[in-house]
Formats: C-alpha cells, structure tokens, sequence
C-alpha cells in the first residue's frame, strides 16, 4: 500500500476489503514485542535447523555464513529457540533500553 | 422462443435456475422452500443440470457454504424460508460486505413463535438491515423471472452483492400457474458468466475476511452502504434490458391506476394482485383509488416512491410483519420516513395484515380502503391498525 | 374484470396421500395448454397419509388470475374418496346449484337423502374404473375425467400430454381412466 | 524430541506460507503448529480459517501473513465454508473451467471452533464426504477471547469460566474426544500431533491432505498466555502430554488405529500438570 | 445503604445479577461481554451466588437453555454481544411470545464483515422486531441499575417478557468507573421471587410450544404486540419505585437542557455522555441547543419522544448502525415514522456516527450540531449524513 | 417379534402419556415408538421436542397429546433447551422450592433434529453431563417437510433430495452412525431400540431414564410414507432391519458395548431393502 | 375449551398460548383418516394385549369382555394390530361409505 | 464545566502480560475511594502477550466524567517498560508541559536526548524496585506509585485498600512496592 493504514480512505478498499498482496504483513515488526533476544555461540552449531523449525515466529534461517540465525525485526524473544538447540548455540540475554 | 407452461411456481423457480447454470446449490429443506431445493436435486440427480448439489445439515451451513463456493468464483444458488432464514441470519450479514454474489430465494414465511408454516414477511424483515438486494415478487411469473434476472444483477462487476427474491410461501411457492419460460439461448445470452474479480485461486493468493480495526471499519462499511445504493442504476438497467429481450416489464414500485388517485394502497408480494382486484371494484364503485407495490425493497426506491405518491392524499401501507413494540409495520414506518420532509405529502395509515397465512380477501382490502380513508380525515387512536384479529 | 365473471372455482377432496393434488395439478395443466388462465394449489398445511385434504382450482377462460386467497366458495367440489361424506362437510361454502361430484357406487338420490346434500349431485364409481383400468383404487386421474365432465372448465383432450408426462408407461391407462370417468358420471340435477 | 529431527534443511520445505509479522502471543504454540503444517503442504492448498487466534493474529487489516488463497468468514461454520469452496472447484473443474490442478482445501480451526460452536458444521461435512483436510489447533479453551473454557479444556483446568473457588476445582468435565468423534464419522483419516513432535506432524498434516475426501487431524498447540506457563518450554509441555499419555499420538486410517511412537512406560501425568499455572490448585493438594 | 465503589462496569453488571439471585446463567463468551460471564463463573465457583452456570457450546444454545430454564420457572440471566446475538437470531424470536422472562446483557458491538469487536449499535438493531423489551443505556450506573429492574420488569406478572440491558461495549464494559450498589436486602425488597405462572412441573402438565395455524396465529401475535405495548406502564412503575428506594431517576426519553430548546440531538447508549459534554461548550457558545436520549427503544415511547420535541425545529438524530440500502439509521427512521402526522414537527437530520468503535468526540459533536442546523436549513441531497468516513 | 412378548397387560403400564387423538399419518412408526418409550415411564418427565414430525402431530393448537409437561421451541435446539430445563429444576431444589420429586427430562427428536440441525447441541449437553435422557426417533429421513434425506437417510435410498436419475442411485453417503458418535461422548449409556421389538425398547428407555447423567437412545422409527412402504407392515420392516444386520440392537454401558439381541445368522440384507419403496430402483438391477 | 378453535378470540389465549389441559387432543376424532377398519374374532383372542402395545394410535383397551378391541373414534385403520396378533383374531375390512 | 478545567488524563504504556491495565486501575480505584470522579480503560481491542498496549486514566475531583471517547491527549504519560522507547511514540499527544514518567535505570536526561523528548521526564528504576520488594520483575505497582507521585490525583493511602483487595497476601508487599516508588521517582524539570 502506498498509503499508510490511517490515512486509507474507502475509496482506496478492494472490494469485499480483500488484501490482494499474499504475505503482506511481512511489514509488520514484531520484533518491537521482544523484551529478550537471543545470542549465538556459532562455533557449537551443527547447522541442523531446529531452532528454525521451532520458532513460532518463522524468523530464524540461515545467515551468510550458512548459520542459523533470528531475524530481529521479528524475532518476539520468547525463548524457544535454545531449549530446541540439540547444542547449546543459542542464549537469551535481555533487551536493553 | 419462450413457452408458455403450466408449473408450480416452486418448480419453475427451479427450473429458471437451471436455466442459469449454476455451479453450486447449497440448501436445507423447510416449508414452504422445499419444492424448489427438491426440484433441484432432481434436476442433478437426472442430469439435466451439471452442479454439486449440498446437502447440508442446516441452513447456517447453507449459506456459510455458499460463502466458500461463491469466494471460489463458483455461481451459487441457495433458498430458504423463515426459520431457515434467522437461523442463517448471521452469516447473512456477512455475504453482503464479502461481496459474494449468491442468489437465494425466499419463500417468505411467519416466524416462530408460534410455529406457522404459513406465509407473512416477518422473516424477510428480519433481514432488512443485511445490505443484499432484495426483489419482493407478486405473482409466480415475476418470481421466476427475477430469478434469473438476480443471477445477472449480483453478479455485474459493478455490483458484487447477494441478491434475495422474495416469493411468498403457499401463494405463489405452492400454486400451479401459466409461466411463460426463456429458452436456454435467450437466457445465456441475457446472463454473462460469472467471473468473480478475485476469487480463491492458488494462482493468485488473496485474503478474505481480515479483520477491521477502528481506523478502517467505518470506511467499509461506508463502501458497502455506496455499494447497494449505486446496485440502483444496474438494477434498472437488468430489468430494462430483460423487457427487451423478453418483454416483461420490472420497476422498483409498481403502479397500478395510481397515476393521480388521491387513494393510494401500497402493497408488497403476492397480496397485491388480490388487492388489484379490489381497487378494480373499488373504481368501479367510483372511489378514486389507485394501488402502487414495492418490487426493490433494497436498495429502497426513494425517487420512484416519491414519484409515485406526489398526487396522493392518503397512502394506506399494508405490512404483512409487526416490529413488536416499535413502529408497527415496518414498510409503512419506512415509507413514513422517506416522505417526511416531502411538502404536499398524503397522510399515511399504516394497516398489518395477513400473518402467518390469514388470508385478506378482496373484500378485506375494500374494507381496508374505506376504513383507511376514514382514518387519515379523522384520525386514529393507533400508532397503526391491524386487519382481521378476532376480538 | 369489466365483464361477467369468467372465473370457476373447484374444490377437491380427498385424503393424503391419494394424488388429490395431482386431480387438481392436472385441471390446470390442461387449462394452461387449452390457453386458459388456471390456478392449482393444495390445501396450504401439512397433509398426512390418510388425513382429510382439499386441492383447489381456479380457471379463467378470459382473463389472468389475480386472486391469491384460499377459495371459500367454490362453483364446484369434487369428492376423491366417499368414506369422507359425513365425516367432512363437503359442501361448506359451494355456491348454490353448485355440483359436487362424488366417486361413489351409490345414485346421486342416495348420497343426496343419506348426507343431507341440496346441490347437484354427480356420481361416477371411480374406484372400480380404477381398479379395472389401473389395477389398483387411486382415483386421482380417474376423477378427474368426471371433473372435467361436469365442470365443463376444460377440453379433455389437454390432459393427455400432462397425464402421459406424469405418467411416463401408466400414462396410456391413466388417460383411458380419465376418459372411462368422462363418460360414465351421471350428472342427475335432483 | 524426535529421534530423527536433524537436518532439518534437508527434510523439509523452506518457503513460509504462513509468514513472519504476526502477532500471536510471544511464544505461541499455535502460530508455532500452524506454521509447521503449512510447511508441510504445497502452495495449492486453499486455506479456510475459523475466527479464533490464529485468525486473528495473521489478519489485521490491510495485512495478511498468508501466501496461500485464504478466507475468514465466521467462528462456527469453517467446515461448511470449506464445503463450498470444495464443492464449487468439483463443479467449475468438471464443467472446464480453467483452474489450477490439484487444488487442496484446509479449514483450520481453535478447539471451541471446532468442538464447540463448530461441530455440527464440521460433522456435516465429514459425512458428506468433501475432499478436505480439517486441522484443529486445541489450546485446551477459547484463548482469542481471553481463556474460556471448551469442551476440550481438560478436567480440573482453571479458566475463566472454570475458575476455583470454595465450589470449584477448575473444569468440571472431562475434555471432549474430538478425534474419537470425528473417528465415530467413518471418514478415511483422523490423527493426533502436536508441535513438540514437529515432523510427526508434518507428516501427518501432508498425508492427509494427500488422502481423498475427509480427513481430520487434531493438534495440540501449547498457549502459554491461557496455560499460564512459560513461553520458552511450550514444546516441552506438549511433548509431556504426550509422555504422560495424556495426549496420545495416533492414526486412524480407514478405521484402524496406530499409535505413532512407542512409549514403553508413561511418565506420571504431575509431570506434565506442573508445567502449568492453570493445573497449580491441583498440585496444592 | 448503597455504596460507592470503583468496579469496571462488566463486573458490575456481573454483581448485579447476583444481587437479583438467579438460577440458571447460560452464556457463551464473546468480546467485549466476556468480563461479565468471567464474573459470574467466579461467584458461582466461590459460592458467593448459588446458581447453576451452564456454559453451553454456542450462543444458539445459550439463549435456547435459558428458555427451558425460564419455562420451569428459574430465575434466568444470559449476557452477548454481536455475532453471538445474531447466532441466536432465531431463539431470540421466540422468546418473547412464549412470555419467558428471560433476561439479557447485550454488550453492543459492530456485526461481521468486516470483523470488529468494537462497539455499535448493529446487533442491537437486528433484534428490534424480535418482541424484547429492550433498554439501552449510557453509563455504567445505568446499566447496572437497569439489569436489576430487568428483572423486575421481566417477572412482572401482568408483563412476563424477556428484556435486553443494551450497553456500549468496550465504552461501558471495560471501563473502571464510580458505582453506587444497592444492598442485597434493598434488592430483595425491590425484585420480588420469580413465579412464573404456567412452569414445565410434572404436577400440573402444561404444553407449551404448539404450532398455530391460520386460523389463530394472528391472534396470537396480536395477544403479544398488545402485551409488549402495555408493558410500558409498568417499565414506568418500576422506574419510579427504583427512584423511590434507589434515588436514581429513568425515564424513556432523558432529557438534557432540551425543554424549549430549538435545537435538539437525540442520541442512544453511552456517546450520549459524550454528547451532552459537546451540548454544554454549544450552549456556553451561544447556541439554543439540547439533547434528548433514548433510553426505552422496545416498547417504543412515543408519547414520549413527542412530548419531548414539541418545541424543537431540528432534530439531529445520531444512529450507530446503518440500514444498508435503506433508510440509513434505524432509529432516525422511527422517529421520522413517529413524528409523521405532528403538526409543527421538527425537520429531522440522521446523522450515522461511531460506526465500529469509531469514536465522536466533543468536538465530532459540536461539528455534527453545526452542519444538522445548516443541513435543515438548507436541505441536503442525502438520504441521511455520515460523519468521520475518511474520503 | 421378542419371545417373552405375550401378556402384555400384566407387564406393561396401562396409561398413556401420549394419547389417541394425534395426527400422524396413518400407520406411523414413530407416533408407535414414542408410544412405548412413553409407557416406560412414569408422570415425573418433562417432555422436550424438537420440531418434526412427533411435534407436529401432536400439538396443534389449541390441542395437545401429551399428559406430561411438554415444551416445544426450535428443530434444532432440543438438548440446549433440555439442559435448561434440568439445570433450573437442579438449581431450584437446591435453593429450597418446593418441587415435585425426582423430575426426568427426556428430549426427543427425530434423525434430522438430530444427527444434522441438533447434533451440536446435543454434543455440547452430553458433553456437560447433565442429567436427561435423549431419545432419537430416527425414521431415515426429514420426515415433516416430505421426505429430504439427512445423514441419518442409508445408502442407496430415495429421498426428494437424494432422488434416483441418471447420475444418483440415491442417497450417495453412508448412514451416519449416531450411536457411535454418542458412545464417542463417553456418556453413561447408550442404547439402540426399534418399535418392533417394543419390550427392549421400553426396558431400554427406563434404563437410560433411570441413569444419572446423559443417556442417548437411538430409536430406529418406520414411516411408511417417507420409506414408500405399507403401513400393516412397519413393525416387520424393522424387525427386518435388525434380522439383517442393517439395525443391531445395542447397548453401551460406561463404554462397554453389549448385543441385545442373539441373531446366529444375518439374513441377507435384501429381505429388508424389499419391504420398502425407497429401495426399490436397488433391486431394479 | 368452551369455544371453538375458530371462534377463540387474541383475549382468549393464555400466556404465551400455553395449553393447560393435558392430552386434550383426546377430542380429535382421528377415527376420520380410516378407509379401512378392523373386526375381531374375539374366540381367538388370548387377551395378551400385543395388539394394543402395537397400535400407533394408542387405542385399542379391553372392552367389557377383556378382550382388546379398538376405538373407532380413533382408530386409523393402519392395519398393524392383525399382523401383530397372534392368534389372528383381527382382520381388516373396507370402510364402507 | 462552567470552572477551571478539573479533568486529569492519563496514558500508560506497556507490554500484553504485564499488568499496565492493573496499574490504571489501581489508579482509578484510589481515586473513587478518594471521593474523586476516575475512570480507567484498557486500549480497547485484543492485548497480545508482549505486544506494546496502552491503558488510560481519567481523573476529575469535582464532577462526574461524561467523556467516553479515547484519551488522545494526555497530561501525563507512564511508561511501565522501557524497552517500548523507540519503539513506540510514547510522547504521541502529550500535552506540552506533561510529564513522562518512565521506569528506567537511566537520568531522565539521558533519556530525553536518546530519544529526543522535549517533555519534562521523572524517572524511576522499578524494575529494580520490584525484583527486591516483590521478588519478580513485574513492575504494575510499582509504577503506580511513581505515576502517583507525578500526576498527583490521588493521594496514595486510597490504593491501600485495592492492592490489599487484588493481591492478597503480597498485598503489603505490592504497597511497599508502591510506596518505595513514590518515594524514590525523580522528577527533573528540564
Ligand atoms: C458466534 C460467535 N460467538 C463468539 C465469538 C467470540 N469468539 C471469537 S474467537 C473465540 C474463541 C476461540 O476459541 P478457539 O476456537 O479454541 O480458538 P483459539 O482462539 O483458542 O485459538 C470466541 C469465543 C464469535 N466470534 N462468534
Ligand atoms: C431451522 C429450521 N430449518 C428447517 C426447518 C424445517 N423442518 C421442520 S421439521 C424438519 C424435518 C424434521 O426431520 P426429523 O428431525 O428427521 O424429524 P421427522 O419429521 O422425520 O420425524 C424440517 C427440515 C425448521 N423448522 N427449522
Ligand atoms: S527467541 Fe523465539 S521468536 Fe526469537 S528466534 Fe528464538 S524461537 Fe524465534
Ligand atoms: S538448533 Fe542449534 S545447532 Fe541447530 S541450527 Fe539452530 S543453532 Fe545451529
Ligand atoms: S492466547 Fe495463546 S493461542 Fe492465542 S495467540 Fe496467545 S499464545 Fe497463541
Ligand atoms: S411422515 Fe412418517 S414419521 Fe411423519 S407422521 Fe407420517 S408416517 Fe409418521
Ligand atoms: S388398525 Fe391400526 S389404528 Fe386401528 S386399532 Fe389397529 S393398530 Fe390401531
Ligand atoms: S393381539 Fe390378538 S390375541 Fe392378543 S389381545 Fe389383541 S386381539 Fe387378542
Ligand atoms: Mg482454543
Ligand atoms: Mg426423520
């Protein structure tokens, strides 16, 4: 959408107000809801995608090294991700202001 | 060339949906709908029509039903009656904003309770506030006729709303009567294929149905309400074409010699062709009486009821439905509203009639008249009068 | 409706489950293709096997039907099945001089002294030419000759496309039933 | 956890259908089990959602968080929406209409949507026969409205509306056996899974939508907000429920039954209690 | 003596029925009613109220327990909103005929599609033929004041109806706000036991449910127009006497600076307060501008709402809910249908507000005030208005 | 027929509750179903009847044929109202009003009201635990508004709405298997019974009456207008019906399942499917 | 009821048209549905009552002599009692007009 | 209103979960006890667990509140976790001059310029506060305290009762809580 959500008119709806770009709400920041995060060892990691398979959030994938890692502008901080690591990569640590 | 027939109305509904090919019929049975939805199933079951036939397990699953299908692109037709209707009432109000373009009928019916199998409109009231088009009809050809003409309606890009036709139960669901029918031909020429503009379709993925926050709800609704209005121009536009092709004229209100009548009846559905014949005696009596009847109940014909009533002196509603503890007849308080700020406007006397099957006989509707013109000189103690209880 | 009145107006009884609203179909039908306006409709309600019921009509031969109200006073009534003569007040309503028609094996004298009957009586045994020409006692078709005899709404010979669709093989029989009643009613003015 | 979850990368899908930027709880089992199944499945699948949770966090308007055609219309009638979709492709497929092939229908739904206030739609449709694939994520209680109990909370489980107190000690009956009842259907394919055992699940979601007609899989999705418990452990929870026997895992195809994994000896049901606040006046005692 | 307590309105309503003891409380969750439920689940599972709650699977069967319930004769209490009024659409109708006297909570909230759960008037007006008396109310004292005379009213023998308490969801329900609460033995004193004539009680058989042809069915919902009717007189009684114990005064139309003014806002429920705050800077600006409200929607007060603007020369009437295609906002409709035959009538302006948890504030008020004066002055092309839809 | 049939007078309770006057169809199964099951009981039962036939035929105003305090509102609300009705008796008593001892309710309704319309809030009473009896008249079809098939209408047969042509042989699904469903419910008791063998049926009815909590009974129900079929024969056709395997005669007590009825061997299915019009383009090929 | 049901006036109904006499449709002479009635031959008759736990109309009782006979007030003439005696006491005969 | 304007608004942020609607309750509460006129309100609408949520007061010592619309200008803000600054507009609105209150271990002056607030600030490190006195990092009351302190509508005796009434037996400890709050909140004009 170009225009932002409180500025829409209703002319701007679809009609039924149906959302016409699938996946759209990729432009949400979740990560805003997050009070812990998670940090890495990568050296322990075995690159097996759990913590990927685990996240609530579909936040975490391979970064450029192949590691797997959260994405922050989505990453909640609920702190699954290190309890489903077979090898201890993952911690939480608290946000700071 | 059309053909003309003896059928049950409830059958020849059927009929004219088959004629519209339809994708998917979504239905439960219940009096007085079942001849159509019956004669449906037949018509799949021989294979006359090519459709999936649902046989759901209620009416909510009907209409929630033609929901899926009709967001699938699918033409949908479903019908109901009364119980069925407010049993559905919820997912009514949500085919109208989703713009699904499903066709029901109604075969108008009294709601419990008591239970009454028999015709009023109390059901088609209770879905005033739902936003669907909704075509009141007077006489089985009109019935059938609308039929089609909904499919056409609801589904032009410019409208994308539900349509309901209204035909009351027993009168004219239940009464063999000469039907002139299209032919496939006329038919699928009068009707373009459906081609919802966004369907669910794996090709291109769309979301239906999110949720509306305060900054946006306001604003759909607004569209909605712009919608329905604007459905005016292609209403008309249906019907005119529809004459031309098949000679039947349709119009928002109908008039009977109410050109200039001081006297105006209103009716709406089946009783005014019975009330036709009492204004044809009436005249013959000298009373200078004329008759006007709602066909487009939604959107609400303001222009052509003011046109329509700007000679009359006296306007005498007939509602076959009572708002409990509020204005009495809906129709007439309807009708009240859209005249208030008219200068020159005829004094209105609101009459309930006819519920749950009570027939009013011609007489009735003369007795009506003469009571109902002594009333708007005189005055009345009622906020409005009911016809035929037994005291 | 500027003319005399052209309209008839037929009461059937019969039991449910008995094709009474077949008789009564097939009375309209035939009118509609003679070209006439006709109206058929049951008895507005739930019908059950056994239970008393009435069908209607209405035929116009000038003019379409505008009435949409039960029919109260019927010109004719006709009577399906005559275990219901005494049980249910057949002629309520009927004009004056208006015929009932009644599937019996008894004269029109008897029924008439029996049940207390001032109008017209017609009588035709339907239930034997039924069970003769169709093989079994549903007199639906079969009355529906002798309607059509005394009421005078309708050529006969406009059932026969209705009757043979109904029908599909029983058409031929019902026809020949139908016609068996046209012309064995005895119409017998007092 | 199990035994052969690794490599992830090599065994399953990485597209997301079911996107990032909802907003589920923070560390909701649901978003979490919703997004393993729809990794199972191709983009073919047409999703019908029930109003609940997860409608709610992935589609605030003008967003949606799915890739896939997806409609929400009512809490109650998904298996009837579902119906009509399903019905409407079988007859614009059959009569030549141009749609892409192998089209599948999911209607997903909470506990309440489903044995509740949705159970008669979904029962129709299993009888009727639709091709579908119905997946109910069983928090245990109406969780989108704030913590009310359902037919599936289990017995003794505080929620707003079993709450304790001097007459109460949480739900009064037992949870409602939806996969049994959806079982009593006849229908080719019932399952239980939960997003502990995440290519269980998968695996079950996929085969089912594979099978023709009906199928029903019944997940149970750890709510921490509404098990009061901790968001971090969620899959430790339901992989108890599972080790307690609590929930079992199994199939039932054409209806033979099959346990999914093999617990010689269930672990004592306290254990999986006490991971959750809404169990705690149990423990009391 | 009353106390004075901070209480969030739900939990108030929730106290107030327990103060009223009922039997039986059948309720299915839905925002924004759901604190009321939760509270009353609470007292049940603390002992504080010995009732039986059931917690049922849909609001279908909610409201459809509590007409068994009533009709053994318990005392009987449900709360919805919403989707969950519209579900039980059907049952809602025959409440009132069969005479239960049941009594409702409705939080009011915007009907799907879009989905809200923010606050309007639509479900309240999709029951307004179903035969309820129906009580709207604007703040939290109201609305708890009013469930207890619900149940007065409801069980009055002469009245034996069921009646919905109307209150603004997420406005009035979760609001924290000063409450003045009656004690039980005032509330005892007040509310009299239920002893609902004609119970299901296997010593004395009575059949209660019997379908009704034709021949009766007219008469029969004459029977309940007239007793929805007559029921005023004793919703005034039960005013005045709760003003006598309570001190705390209800009238069918409230009235606020609105004698003699010639400017008049009518509203309904909770932005009324909203309103009046607008009402007052109008006044201190200059302008002879009053507000009256609407308090008793069913039975509808018409000598009332006359009475109440005799003097008036615009009325501007706000509605939260549309009739799509219609006449736009219900309740600007029936009071144009109820003004119709006055001599010297006020020119009335519909004005659709707060549609969806849209707020109207102060200064929304004030604006809408001034273009309804210009609006009446100079005519609009408008069936009726909209205000705050972003264009 | 049952052996020890004979002698009824000395068995059975002589009065009626439900009495002569009615207006069934002529040979109806269900009005001789509700008959018995009624005289298996005492005056202590308050009648709840979904809409259908039995509540049609039996209460048109100003008329009623029921002796027993009798309520009727909607087809498909009959368990919800039937929950009510129980829980306020509960509430009242234990609130000190003086009521007559030991009420029953006994909610009754037909296949449709049932395994369709009704089926949610029937699970959702059953599931409650409250304490009533349902009795299920099941006659195969929506008997009332002229034989429509519901889930409960078997394989093959012709409804209006599953009628025979060249793409249909009739109904196109599987009998729904309410009783099954119910015992899925984990209720204290349910029963399967038919008009034919009418000593079972009663004992079955006071059985499940006399049970605490929820009982479901399944009553399989002639209707020689809906099943095309002859109205001197009904109580054969049913008899048939359980003969063949096509209608066992059950019970299941707190989950165990017990065989009413020793039938050595099956006859063979088309001795039943004769009897009756509805099959008969079955036996056409 | 003193009136008749066509007379009863809206003043005439009770509260919610609650009927209050139980089985008052005992007054309904369902007896007019029959084409065909049954006769007895009452030698035969056991007394054992089966035919009378079999009628859907609920109307057949001992008569003075004990033996189980039916109320042609309302006996339908459905046919079932024959088939269900047995001893054959009962036949069915055509309703004569 | 024919007097000085007597109406306080106030708006809390925080997470779903936390307790910030229990805050403006308390608050709320206090206020009534007082003999004031108060309300309190959540953000209307769904409250996720971690999601940024609102709650709101209003607070009038001479006469009832009629408003019933959403507080879109507030004179106070509270802000009950940190982690939202910069995250969310917690100033959006703010009357100029109105204080923001902010649970934080910085100065108020490191916060203003971090995240550019041109308003007065009073800091406060609840989270702290609370993990001694209450043993968890659940900072609801402790908040209240701090925001009493500030907004000054109530004095804070009143809340006594409620925190007794709502947290049973951690309700001294919830008091202390309050109170240390109230005690140790810096208010530093610029
Ligand atoms: C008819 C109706 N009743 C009630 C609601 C309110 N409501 C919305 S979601 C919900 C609970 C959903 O519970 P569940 O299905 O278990 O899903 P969850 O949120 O727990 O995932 C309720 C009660 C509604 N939307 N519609
Ligand atoms: C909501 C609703 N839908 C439909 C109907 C119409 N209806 C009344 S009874 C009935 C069928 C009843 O079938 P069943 O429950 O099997 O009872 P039966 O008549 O066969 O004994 C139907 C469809 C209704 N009354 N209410
Ligand atoms: S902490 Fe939670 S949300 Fe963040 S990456 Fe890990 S699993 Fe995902
Ligand atoms: S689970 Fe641990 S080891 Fe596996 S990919 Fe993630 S961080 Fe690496
Ligand atoms: S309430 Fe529970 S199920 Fe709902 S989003 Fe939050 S964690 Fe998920
Ligand atoms: S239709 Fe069937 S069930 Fe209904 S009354 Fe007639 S025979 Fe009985
Ligand atoms: S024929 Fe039928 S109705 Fe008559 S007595 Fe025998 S069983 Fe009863
Ligand atoms: S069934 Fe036969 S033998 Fe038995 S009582 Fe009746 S008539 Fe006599
Ligand atoms: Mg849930
Ligand atoms: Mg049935």
């Amino acid at each position: 959408m170009a225009k932002s959500e409180s500025e829409m008119t209703w002319k701007d709806l679809e009609i039924g107000n149906i959302v016409t770009e699938p996946g759209s709400a990729r432009v949400y920041e979740s990560g805003t809801w997050r009070s812990q995060r998670p940090t890495y060892d990568f050296k322990k990691c075995i690159k097996c995608g759990l913590c990927a398979l685990n996240c609530p959030e579909g936040c975490i994938a391979p970064n450029k090294d192949g590691y797997f890692e959260a994405d922050l502008y989505y990453c909640k901080g609920c702190g699954i991700c290190p309890h489903e690591c077979p090898t201890r990569v993952i911690k939480m640590i608290e946000e700071v202001e | 060339m059309a053909t003309r027939t003896g059928v049950e109305v409830s059958v020849g509904v059927a009929d004219a949906v088959k004629l519209c090919n339809p994708d998917v019929i979504a239905a439960y049975p219940i009096t007085p709908q079942t001849h159509i939805v019956e004669h449906l199933a037949e018509l799949v079951a021989t294979g006359e029509l090519d459709a999936e036939y649902i046989p759901v397990e209620s009416e909510h699953s009907a209409l929630s039903a033609c929901l899926g299908s009709a967001a699938a692109g699918a033409r949908t037709f479903t019908a109901t009656s009364s119980q069925g209707l407010a049993l559905m009432n919820e997912v009514v109000y949500v085919a109208a904003p989703m713009r699904l373009p499903i066709v029901m009928s109604v075969a108008n019916r009294a709601l419990s309770a008591p239970l009454s199998i028999w015709g009023d409109h109390s059901d088609l009231m209770s879905v005033r506030d739902t936003g669907w088009i909704q075509i009141v009809t007077e006489n089985g050809q009109a019935a059938i006729d609308n039929t089609i003409i909904a499919f056409r309606i609801a589904e032009d890009q410019r409208v994308l709303l539900p349509v309901m036709v209204h035909l009351d139960g027993f009168n004219l669901t239940h009464v063999v009567e000469p039907i002139f029918f299209p032919t496939q031909d006329e038919v699928d020429k009068f009707l373009p294929k459906n081609r919802f503009p966004l369907p669910l379709n794996p090709d291109k993925p769309v979301a239906m149905g999110d949720f509306a926050p305060p900054f946006i709800f306001m604003e759909a609704k607004w569209a909605q309400e712009v919608n329905i209005r604007d459905s005016r121009k292609v209403i008309l536009q249906a019907w005119d074409e529809f004459e031309k092709t098949f000679g039947r004229k349709y119009l928002p209100v109908e008039k009977y010699h109410s050109d200039g009548a001081k006297v105006l009846i209103m009716t709406m559905g089946s009783s005014g062709e019975t009330a036709s014949v009492a204004i044809d005696e009436l005249r013959k009596e000298g009373l200078d009486v004329g008759q006007i009847s709602l066909r487009l109940w939604r959107p609400f014909p303001f222009e052509d009821l003011r046109e329509a009533v700007k000679d009359a002196e006296v306007l005498i509603v007939m509602d076959r439905a009572i708002s409990y503890g509020g204005p009495g007849g809906p129709v007439a308080s309807e009708v009240k509203a859209a005249l208030y700020s008219q200068a020159g406007k005829p004094k209105v006397v609101s009459y309930v009639i006819s519920l749950g099957g009570r027939d009013t006989t011609v007489s009735g509707f003369k007795d009506i008249v003469k009571k109902g013109i002594d009333i708007a000189a005189r005055g009345s103690q009622n906020e409005y009068e009911i016809y035929g209880v037994k005291e | 409706m500027s003319q005399e009145k052209s309209l008839v107006e037929i009461r059937w009884h019969g039991r449910g489950g008995q094709g009474t609203v077949t008789s009564a179909e097939m009375m309209a039908l035939a009118a509609i293709s003679e070209g006439k306006y006709a109206q058929a409709f049951p008895n507005f309600g739930s019908e059950r096997r056994g239970s008393p019921v009435q069908a209607f009509n209405r035929v116009d031969t000038r003019e379409p039907i505008r009435l949409r109200v039960d029919i109260t006073q019927p010109d004719f009534v006709i009577v399906n099945d005559p275990n219901l003569l005494g049980k249910v007040n057949v002629t309520s309503g009927l004009k004056e001089g208006g015929w009932v028609v009644i599937n019996t094996s008894k004269t029109a004298q008897q029924i008439k002294s029996q049940f207390n009957i001032k109008n017209p009586v017609a009588t035709v045994n339907a239930t034997k030419i039924a069970r003769e020409v169709l093989g079994v006692p549903i007199v639906s078709t079969t009355m529906l000759g002798a309607a059509i005899k005394v009421t005078g709404v309708v050529d006969k010979k406009y059932t026969y496309e209705h009757l043979q669709k109904r029908f599909g093989r029983l058409g031929d029989r019902n026809i020949k039933a139908m016609e068996t009643a046209y012309e064995q009613v005895v119409m017998q003015e007092r | 956890m199990e035994k052969y979850a690794v490599y992830v990368p090599r065994l399953v899908n990485r597209e997301e259908k079911f996107v990032a930027g909802h907003r589920a709880c923070v560390g909701c089992g649901e978003a979490l089990a919703i997004r393993q199944a729809f990794k199972a499945l191709d983009t073919n699948v047409i999703v019908v959602n029930a109003t609940g949770c997860a409608e709610i966090f992935t589609s605030q308007f003008p967003l949606t968080s799915w890739e896939l055609p997806w409609i929400h219309t009512l809490f109650e009638n998904t298996a009837a929406v579902a119906s009509g979709v399903e019905a409407a492709y079988k007859a614009m497929r059959r009569k030549g209409a141009r749609l892409p092939e192998n089209t599948k229908v999911v209607a997903i739904a909470g506990d309440g949507g489903t044995s509740d206030i949705g159970l008669q739609a979904l029962s129709g449709a299993l009888e009727r026969g639709h091709d579908f694939t119905y997946i109910c994520f069983d928090n245990e209680a109406y969780m989108n409205t704030g913590v009310q109990r359902s037919s599936s909370t289990p017995f003794g489980a505080w929620t707003t509306t079993s709450p304790t107190g001097g007459k109460s000690t949480g739900q009064f009956s037992w949870k409602k056996n939806m996969p049994e009842i959806a079982a009593a259907h006849n229908i080719p394919y019932v399952a239980t899974a939960t997003h502990g055992y995440p290519f269980d699940l998968m695996a079950k979601v996929a085969k089912a939508v594979a099978i023709k007609g009906p199928a029903y899989v019944h997940v149970l999705s750890a709510c921490p907000t509404g098990w009061r418990s901790a968001t971090e452990t969620i899959n430790r929870q339901v992989r108890l429920a599972v080790q307690t026997g609590v929930f079992p895992l199994y199939e039932v195809e054409n209806g033979v039954y099959k346990m999914s994994l093999d617990i010689p000896t269930l672990r004592p049901v306290a254990d999986y209690l006490k991971t959750q606040g809404r169990f705690r006046h149990l423990s009391d005692d």
